[in-house]
């Protein structure tokens, strides 16, 4: 359950957005949309106290963030429009570190499978520098499962994804909605999700 | 009644009333005090070469004054922030470097004749010269973030982790035993100095300290301006 | 519990790091012995000078070249925001670079203290000269991590020149040098000196979590 | 492992280091960072021969003896023991008998020293050359070092 009221944020004081209001309850997702420049990382980055707003507060299950900010990472993914994986090290490793970082409950074989959904599984033992932009974009995107969290935040998640791995990604939303999480993500596309609540910046 | 030194408005509003006035001072100090340096008298020891004090003593004492406002400023800037003072900060680094530089010079210069060296590394000679190179970084950090708030704060931090270096010049003297001589006016008892020499160096002193602020104001106010074709 | 293992396996990740790109490190060594050959060239191979002059000069090809991996310390896992990810698996920014300081330590001055004792040879130093040098190698290289740690998280975001970094580690390494190199001088007693150094290294370690995490925030803010 | 936790733990981690940095440092600047010592420092902690020593120290009056052209003799002492020195070379003009040195050099065995550089050191007053001259004439003049 994440509320967000009255946000506002600007940077050496030209105004980037202006008091924001948003409450997602369980079971539910939004999509920021704008043009580019808008404001739609940098809006993500203030919910994820990166940034500090100038007034306004976060509500995570009834808490403010900034009081215990680790429960509320706890329970959060994100998934930013750059790529986080370490270039020099295999897919495997990058995997492992994210699972033991965040001690997520997947055996090896689990992932083995996750792998293989996303049909990245003969990358295993290779670096991921030598992997295409989609293949690593959806090494990103499998941060998400793996990590079994309830409040998922993505940033630009369908750049670089053929069909294919739209419509995988657009089922795995489902699913997690259905398991009463909470999905809030950035995108100028389309998505066709039903009840899909659109943030306009 | 102080907030002249924090308000960049209240700034130029003070400063334009007391600009020419205190030009017209200093020049007079000035004058004065070269007289009573020509007729000063020669030092029991020393003779002639005592007169380089005139230039050295002041010079030292503005370097580490500047970098003492630097500090006290960067510590209002990153507590309380107030934009004002790294305005000030990045001001005021180069007239403390010529400072410096002008100690340095004038100490070695004296020194040849009165230790025999031009230079020697003892603790007070390397922790000034260490002061200046710090005074050059700072101006060089000037130079070298594109983002403004990043340049200020890290330059803010910067003086305050190089502030440590100003109670080991000042007492380096009197921890350990250097070949520079010990502060002759800050001793408890009656100053070691004569009354005849002590005049000329301290009118030495408001006249290089009145140089120092003019040159200061000149660059704030250059500064404020440069900041507001920016904001 | 939990953040134990995690601790480990942030040294887990980092040692593979280190491995993965293993040629830094060796171009670091070989910088190191090949200015020790410069410097002997330029001395001239003269027995007697090599070793009186030697400790100083290993010493200070030591804190130059440990300058060079200044870079690697936080610029790839802060371009890719690795830092954030590790920040959102229960880790503060101080821990985070507790750890760095920790593993710059094992991974770069380690291989560093194997190659002196080869350097020494070159000097011909007395065997009490090598032991002071390895001793206050140990202290004086964690001070260097620690330093490094502050002026690579100053330089971040800090595009143009990265020189500055190096400098201002050189800047506050002196006082270091001089207590390293004052073991070798017999009046002044040893263990105060070492005590002196450790008490200089226990300052690092205290501020330099505080500082390097601050700069690490102020950088993240304006990315 | 909330966040203030961990910062919490850091602090006392900290402050922990600090102190006992501060003792360390406090405990023993003294000694080591000498640029010369007094003939009774050096007396205490026994000779270091030929090793380059750096002696502070005042010249004896009466122990200035001129050998030849630029080789001179004199005794260094601050007023508790004293050490005989042997010197050539050019002396800086604020030289003389009661004034301030500190001489670079080597010692050799039976308790002399060969200097290499010696620099005048100027104490810290200052007084105008005729007063002194006054004094003189009315004998208050007296030199009292410490």
């Amino acid at each position: 359950m994440l509320l967000i009221n009255n946000l506002s944020f600007s940077r050496n004081d030209n105004i980037i957005f202006q008091n924001l209001n948003l409450s997602l309850s369980n079971r539910s997702i939004a999509q920021i949309r704008g043009k580019n420049g808008s404001g739609k990382t940098t809006f993500l980055n203030v919910i994820l106290n990166f940034l500090e707003s100038k007034t306004g507060e976060i509500f995570w299950e009834g808490k403010n963030i900034k009081k215990n900010i680790f429960n509320f990472y706890n329970k959060t993914t994100f998934i930013m429009d750059h790529n986080t994986c370490t270039r020099k090290m295999t897919v495997l490793d990058n995997i492992n570190f994210w699972s033991r970082l965040s001690s997520s409950k997947l055996t090896k074989d689990e992932i083995v499978l996750l792998l293989e959904t996303f049909n990245i599984q003969k990358y295993q033992n290779t670096k991921t520098m030598y992997l295409s932009s989609g293949e690593i974009r959806k090494l990103e995107l499998l941060r998400l499962i793996l990590e079994q969290k309830k409040l998922w935040i993505l940033d630009e998640p369908y750049n670089h994804l053929d069909d294919l791995s739209i419509e995988i990604l657009n089922q795995t939303f489902i699913d997690h909605i259905n398991k009463d999480g909470v999905i809030l993500f950035t995108s100028h596309l389309k998505p066709s999700i039903n009840n899909l609540e659109v943030v306009d910046l | 009644m102080f907030n002249f030194l924090i308000n960049p408005y209240k700034f130029n509003k003070f400063v334009d009333i007391i600009f020419k006035p205190l030009v017209i001072l200093t020049l007079l100090v000035l004058t004065a005090g070269l007289f009573l340096v020509y007729f000063s008298p020669l030092d029991y020891q020393q003779g002639l070469t005592v007169k380089i004090m005139y230039i050295h003593v002041p010079s030292a004492w503005l370097a580490l004054l500047t970098y003492a406002i630097m500090t006290i400023y960067s510590i209002i800037g990153l507590a309380f922030k107030i934009p004002f003072s790294f305005i000030i900060n990045k001001a005021i680094a180069p007239i403390g470097a010529v400072f410096t530089i002008l100690c340095l010079i004038s100490g070695s210069m004296w020194g040849k004749p009165m230790w025999g060296t031009w230079w020697v590394w003892d603790a007070r000679l390397t922790s000034v010269a260490i002061l200046f190179i710090v005074y050059l970084l700072i101006i060089f950090l000037n130079q070298t973030f594109e983002n403004r708030e990043v340049r200020e704060k890290t330059i803010a931090i910067f003086i305050l982790i190089g502030s440590i270096n100003l109670p080991i010049i000042k007492f380096s003297v009197d921890w350990w035993n250097t070949l520079h001589q010990t502060a002759s006016i800050s001793k408890l008892s009656a100053p070691s100095i004569d009354m005849s020499m002590l005049q000329p160096l301290l009118i030495m002193t408001i006249g290089f300290s009145m140089i120092g602020v003019i040159i200061a104001i000149l660059r704030i106010k250059a500064e404020i301006l440069l900041r507001k074709k920016f904001l | 519990m939990k953040l134990i293992q995690k601790i480990f396996f942030f040294f887990n990740r980092e040692a593979k790091l280190f491995y993965s790109n293993i040629g830094d490190l060796f171009s670091n060594i070989l910088f190191f012995f090949l200015s020790i050959f410069i410097f002997v060239f330029a001395l001239g191979a003269d027995e007697q000078l090599l070793r009186n002059v030697g400790m100083g000069i290993i010493w200070s090809l030591l804190l130059l070249s440990s300058t060079l991996s200044l870079r690697k310390f936080y610029e790839d896992d802060f371009n890719n925001s690795v830092i954030k990810i590790i920040h959102m698996g229960g880790m503060s920014y101080e821990l985070i670079v507790f750890l760095k300081i920790l593993s710059h330590f094992f991974f770069v001055q380690i291989p560093f203290l194997a190659s002196i004792p080869i350097a020494c040879v070159f000097f011909n130093l007395p065997i009490n000269e090598v032991y002071n040098l390895i001793l206050t190698f140990i202290i004086g290289s964690f001070i260097l991590s620690c330093l490094g740690s502050i002026s690579a998280s100053m330089n971040l975001l800090n595009k143009t020149n990265f020189s500055i970094g190096s400098l201002i580690v050189l800047l506050f390494f002196i006082p270091v040098i001089i207590f390293s190199i004052g073991t070798n001088n017999s009046e002044s007693d040893f263990n105060s000196l070492i005590s002196l150094l450790l008490g200089i290294a226990l300052i690092f370690l205290g501020i330099s979590p505080w500082s390097s995490a601050a700069f690490i925030k102020l950088a993240l803010r304006n990315k | 492992m909330s966040l203030r936790f961990q910062r919490l733990i850091l602090i006392l981690i900290t402050l922990v280091f600090l102190s006992a940095a501060v003792v360390l440092i406090l405990f023993n600047t003294k000694q080591n960072i000498v640029f010369f010592y007094t003939p009774t420092e050096l007396i205490e902690n026994d000779f270091i021969l030929n090793k380059k020593v750096r002696i502070g120290g005042y010249v004896k009056k009466s122990s200035f003896i001129k050998k030849s052209l630029n080789t001179y003799e004199f005794k260094i002492t601050d007023n508790v023991n004293e050490l005989l020195v042997f010197y050539n070379g050019i002396l800086p003009d604020l030289f003389r008998e009661g004034q301030g040195t500190v001489i670079e050099g080597f010692l050799n065995n039976n308790n002399n020293i060969v200097a290499s550089k010696v620099y005048a050191k100027h104490d810290e007053n200052y007084m105008p050359a005729s007063i002194k001259k006054e004094l003189e004439k009315n004998n208050q003049w007296k030199k009292n070092y410490k």
